[in-house]
Formats: structure tokens, C-alpha cells, sequence
């Protein structure tokens, strides 16, 4: 926009049609063409202001002209001391070289060439759909304005603890797992036997005896029995304490049980 | 823009104001919304109050009511699906410990069972809270006691049990050989990970059931 | 315990729960409210589904009618009543500007993206408050890193974003040509009484400020 008073020397044919557009800007007071100016979102959309204004096709794109015209929106912006970002300085750059680029003499076999609008045009094309997809976007109806979910009062909260969720396949992994640890169920899980607590009790007494000092708890359990020669042994310990005639010592919580005959056998 | 609102428009206003304001709404506020043209400035009132009364009624029977309250009217859910409501903000449940879930697989597979015997299998003893929560829980009973020193008390599965797990009856559990037989083909393989697995936490490894479920058809129970 | 809920109250159940969320609400958060004995889990998803059918036929012709967004179901006030309800609240409601739509709809259309992307299609820098401003909200979120030099966030849209503008999926977002089309249609209308006004006379003329005006604003009426 060189500046006032040569309204003629703009004048644009445009699809057939005389077209001023130079003046139109000049009439709008300063403060407005800086509100103007500043609704443009970079140099994509300050471009695409000016070819869309003239109602061209992009592919169509005058390169000179429109770089002239971009030059002179920069004067302008430069001129209201407006805040000039880079990216504007980087634009009038790039215009003045495909500008520069189209005017040099054409070499033969060049005519296969790229032409050097193209970039421009791609980045143009993909900036103008994205603009129109961010029209849309502030279009569709939205929450806050358009859409107002309901919020009837709430019912007063039920404090309630939940059950912790189980799966089948947790309780059969345990399963798994205790019975792994327990020996016996390996090596012979079914095989059952007749065993009396009794019986196990007068053993278990025997080995103490025998002994004549600490046993370790685990000591006193033969896997190889059995789930059940397991339980059997245990009863027969549990039983041995009841009645007094085994002592169990532990001297800290977890650490290993021992077991001995009692000093002196209680009487019963 | 002089027309007055049909009734069936009002009351869809009316009802779409006090589902979406968050508080009471008063009649007035309520005929604030509109404008002259749309209701008529001395009867509008009584054609609101006519719409929430309408609204009262339609609410019958649904989830939420509509309550008079000081400052005006307002939509409530029910208090009596409060439970239910509730849960949506409930926090996850705890996890049961290794040891509970260990005791109940020992109840449900070897029923009738005493502490001792689960303490005998499992090699360390029972926490009194772990029977108490399974009997909370309602998953195991008292089914009687054992004839032997002590009397001790012995442990059975119940319905609830079954119902949780989406079972019918007990004979629906996996069967224990095919558990066992899966439990020997692991140890081959597997048994240097499910220690170092079970060092490091007491919980349930998703490993081993997912394992166990190849082999072992199970009924979903929850998704 | 064993007593399956009858069709009317888990209606009544889900409406309430619907309601009282605050936010859309999937099937299967609605099934997660109901304990094994209350709603069978295989059929349970089911039985919702059908309540929720019946909840949206219920509520046609109402004040609000139920909503499939991309996060669930929510029951929402109907957009035709939006005028009267937004009356409610003085406040008007937030505007976004021309460039937070647009590096939202880069996300949202080219996504995933990085923030160079966003600018090389832009032209200029975005600024770190219009990311973090999308990031609040909810809209938008890192998805990953891109495998070049600095290994630049990747930024994608969220369910959150589709709840917001009441879309189910990305598919129901306008597709980019047709909008191309449109907009070419609208700015050939904008841009046409500007020439006319231009050509018409070279004086100072409201008229011709009015025209710009409406071409001024064209990039930030569509808040």
C-alpha cells in the first residue's frame, strides 16, 4: 500500500473486472487498520487475506502482485509501528525470491522445472484448510455454551466400604502356590493312611527324648508323609504342649520355633 | 416474538432449567427466563407453577424427584439409590492378602477344615482376622467341630461362595488333579520365577491364574 | 443377595446414575455399580444397554434428552432450550481466540503432531500458553515423542476434547475438504461487498468502513 493519493495506480483486472481495492484502507481510521492488521494470524493468513480478497483461485496465484502487495501491508505494519513479527520479515522473503526466480529468463530445458509456487501454494492450500477446520471446530455445539449437562442434586453419600473384587483364578493360583509349598502334596498327594494322633505324639516324644536338647520345629515334620502325616505331626505337637509335656521356645516373632521334652513331665 | 409459549414447551424450559442450574430455582427466577412475549407477565407465574406440578407428578417412579426446598425447586436423585450412586465415586477396593486367598482356596477344596489344618498346609499360622473377614464376607461358615482335642471349629464354603464365583455348585470348581497336574507341570518350568515372583510381593500373581485358566475352564465372574 | 434386579429399578439406577455423574458414563462403569448377586455379569451389560434405550426413548419430547459422547452416555438439557437455559448464568461463556482453534484443529486433524509442526503449517510461533491452556483442559495430551533430533512431544486429541464437543468419535468431526468448500463459499459472500463497496466510490464512506468491518472480524467472530 504505497501510501495516499494514487488510487488509479492500483488498479487490479481481476476475472475481467476493474477492481480498486487501494483506497478502501485508506479511508479507515488508523486505530481500526491496526485492529486490522492485528487479527492476522502470521503471514499465511495475512497472504491468503489478500488473494482471497481479490477472489483468485490459489493455483492461479500471481506471485508479483501479490508480493507487491504484501510488501506494502508490511510498510503499513512497520509504519503504525505494529508489533512485526519475524515470521512476516521471512515471508517477504521467501515472495521476493519466487517472484525473482519467475522473472529470470526461462532456459530450455528447464521447462521441466518445479515451479517455484508450488511450496508456497501446498502451504498456503494446508493453512487455509486448517483455518476453515478451526471455523468449524468453533462452530460445533460445545459444553458451557450449547450444551448444558444436568446436575440434579445429589442423594447424600453412602459410606460404604467395597468388598475387594476376587477372580476364581486368584483363589485357584493360591491354591496352587500353598500347595507347591507344602511338599508333601507333591510327592504324594493322595495317598492316605490311617495316623493317630496318639501315635504321633509317643514319636515325636521319642525324638525329643532321644534329643536331650532343642528341636527344630521343621525338624519334627516328614514331608515325605504327607498333607496328612503334616497335620498329624502338628495335632501331635499341639497336643504335646497342651499337656505339658513339650516346651516351644521362639525368641523373636518369626524367628525359628524349637521344641524340647519338658523337664519335668507334669502329672496328670 | 408475540407468541406465547405452548404448555409442553414451558414445562420442557422449566424442567431443562432445574436439571441444569445446580441449585434451587424460585418461580421468579424461573420467570425470569423468559420474555414478555414468550409468557405473559401476570399469569406466566401460574403456568410455571402449573408445569412443576405436572413435573412432580411425572417424576414418580423415576430415578430423581422434584423437592421443594427454602430457596425454590430443584431435581434430587433418590436418596434410596444412594448405594448404588455412591459407587461411583467409591475408591478401588483393597486387595486381599496371599495368605486370605490361600486360606479360602484350603477351605473350599478341602472342606471341612480346621485352623490348624490350614496352618499345617500352609507351614505358618492362620490370623484370627483373615477367618473373620471370610466369614464377613459370608464366603465360609461353622460347619461343626472336630471330635478331637479342642474341639476345634471346622470351615466350610458357603452359597455366597458360589454365588460370587458364578458357580452352581462345588462339583463346578476345576477339578483339584487337573489343578494339580498343571501345579507339576509348572514346577518344571516355572518355579524359579514364581518364587523370585513371590518374594518380591504377597499378592496374587495374574501369572499363575492366567496360566492355570489355559488348562482349567472357568466360569467368568466378574469381567 | 441372590436377587436379581428387576428392568425398573435398574432403569431407575442408571437414570439416577446419570444424572448425578457429572460426566458421561460407559456401560461398563454403569455394570461396575452393581454387585454380582444384583445384576448378572454376562447379561448385566445387556439389561443396561436396554435400560439406556428406554431412558433415551423417555426422554423424547422432554427437557433433555440422553447422549452417546465419546466417553459414555450423559443426559444433557436439549440444544434447541440452550437460549432459555444460558440465561441461568450471567457469565457468558468463555471465547477462544483464531489461534488456539486453529493449533487445536492441527491437533485434532493432523494429530499426532509436534509443536514445529503446528508452526510450519501456521506460519508463526505458538505460543507455550495456548498448549498449555488446550493441556488443561483436557483437550488435547502428549502421546509420545517424536523419534528426531530433541525427541519433540507429540500432541494428540482426547476423548475429553469429543465429550466436549458432543461428538462420539474423530469420525464425526467435519471432514477437511468439504469445510474447504465452505469456507471457499462463505469468503466468496465476505469478500464480495467489500469490492462492490470499494468499487462503488473512492470516498470516505461508512459504508466502506462497515464492509471491512465485517471483513475484520471474520477471523474472530467465530469464537
Amino acid at each position: 500500500m504505497t501510501a495516499d493519493s494514487k488510487p488509479a495506480e492500483a488498479v487490479a483486472v481481476v476475472d475481467g473486472q476493474t477492481v480498486d481495492k487501494l483506497p478502501a484502507d485508506l479511508y479507515i481510521p488508523p486505530d481500526a487498520l491496526v485492529v486490522f492488521l492485528e487479527t492476522f494470524e502470521g503471514p499465511l493468513d495475512l497472504l491468503l487475506y489478500l488473494i482471497r480478497r481479490r477472489n483468485l483461485d490459489l493455483l492461479e496465484l500471481s506471485v508479483a502482485d501479490i508480493t507487491d502487495q504484501y510488501m506494502s501491508y508490511i510498510d503499513l505494519m512497520i509504519e503504525l509501528k505494529l508489533d512485526l513479527a519475524g515470521e512476516y520479515l521471512v515471508m517477504a522473503a521467501t515472495l521476493a525470491e519466487i517472484k525473482s526466480r519467475l522473472l529470470l529468463p526461462r532456459q530450455e530445458d528447464a521447462e521441466e522445472e518445479d515451479d517455484p509456487r508450488m511450496a508456497l501454494i501446498e502451504r498456503l492450500q494446508e493453512y487455509e484448510r486448517i483455518k476453515s477446520a478451526a471455523h468449524q471446530i468453533g462452530d460445533l455445539p460445545r459444553m458451557d455454551r450449547d450444551i448444558f449437562p444436568l446436575s440434579p442434586e445429589r442423594p447424600e453419600r453412602v459410606r460404604e466400604q467395597a468388598h475387594p473384587q476376587v477372580d476364581l483364578r486368584e483363589v485357584l493360583a493360591a491354591l496352587v502356590d500353598v500347595m507347591r509349598r507344602s511338599e508333601a502334596f507333591l510327592h504324594h498327594a493322595v495317598r492316605q493312611e490311617p495316623l493317630s494322633v496318639r501315635d504321633r505324639m509317643a514319636n515325636v516324644l521319642a525324638v525329643l527324648d532321644q534329643a536331650k536338647e532343642f528341636v527344630p520345629f521343621t525338624e519334627l515334620f516328614k514331608p515325605e508323609e504327607g498333607r496328612a502325616g503334616v497335620v498329624v505331626t502338628f495335632l501331635a505337637i499341639t497336643e504335646l504342649l497342651r499337656e505339658g509335656m513339650a516346651d516351644l521356645t521362639q525368641s523373636e516373632p518369626f524367628a525359628p520355633i524349637y521344641l524340647r521334652a519338658a523337664s519335668e513331665p507334669v502329672s496328670t | 416474538m408475540n407468541e406465547q409459549l405452548d404448555a409442553a414447551q414451558l414445562k420442557r424450559i422449566v424442567e431443562a432449567a432445574l436439571m441444569a442450574a445446580g441449585e434451587p430455582l424460585s418461580v421468579n427466577r424461573l420467570a425470569a427466563l423468559f420474555r414478555p412475549g414468550e409468557l405473559h407477565p401476570q399469569e406466566g407465574r401460574k403456568r410455571i407453577r402449573d408445569s412443576l406440578a405436572h413435573l412432580g407428578e411425572e417424576a414418580e417412579g423415576r430415578g430423581y424427584e422434584l423437592k421443594q426446598v427454602a430457596s425454590g425447586y430443584r431435581f434430587q436423585v433418590r436418596q434410596a439409590l444412594s448405594p448404588w450412586i455412591s459407587r461411583l465415586w467409591e475408591e478401588k477396593p483393597p486387595r486381599y492378602s496371599r495368605a486370605l486367598l490361600e486360606t479360602l482356596a484350603l477351605i473350599v477344596y478341602r472342606q471341612p477344615v480346621t485352623r490348624a489344618d490350614i496352618e499345617s498346609v500352609r507351614g505358618v499360622a492362620v490370623s484370627q482376622n483373615i477367618l473373620r473377614t471370610l466369614l464377613e464376607r459370608g464366603w465360609i461358615r461353622v460347619v461343626g467341630q472336630r471330635e478331637s482335642p479342642g474341639r476345634p471349629n471346622l470351615y466350610g464354603a458357603t452359597r455366597g461362595f458360589l454365588d460370587y464365583f458364578n458357580l452352581q455348585s462345588f462339583d463346578d470348581l476345576p477339578p483339584l488333579d487337573k489343578v494339580q497336574q498343571k501345579i507339576e507341570q509348572e514346577l518344571k518350568q516355572l518355579t524359579k520365577p514364581v518364587m523370585e515372583a513371590e518374594s518380591a510381593d504377597g499378592e496374587a500373581q495374574p501369572g499363575t491364574a492366567e496360566a492355570l485358566a489355559e488348562v482349567v475352564q472357568l466360569p467368568t465372574t466378574r469381567d
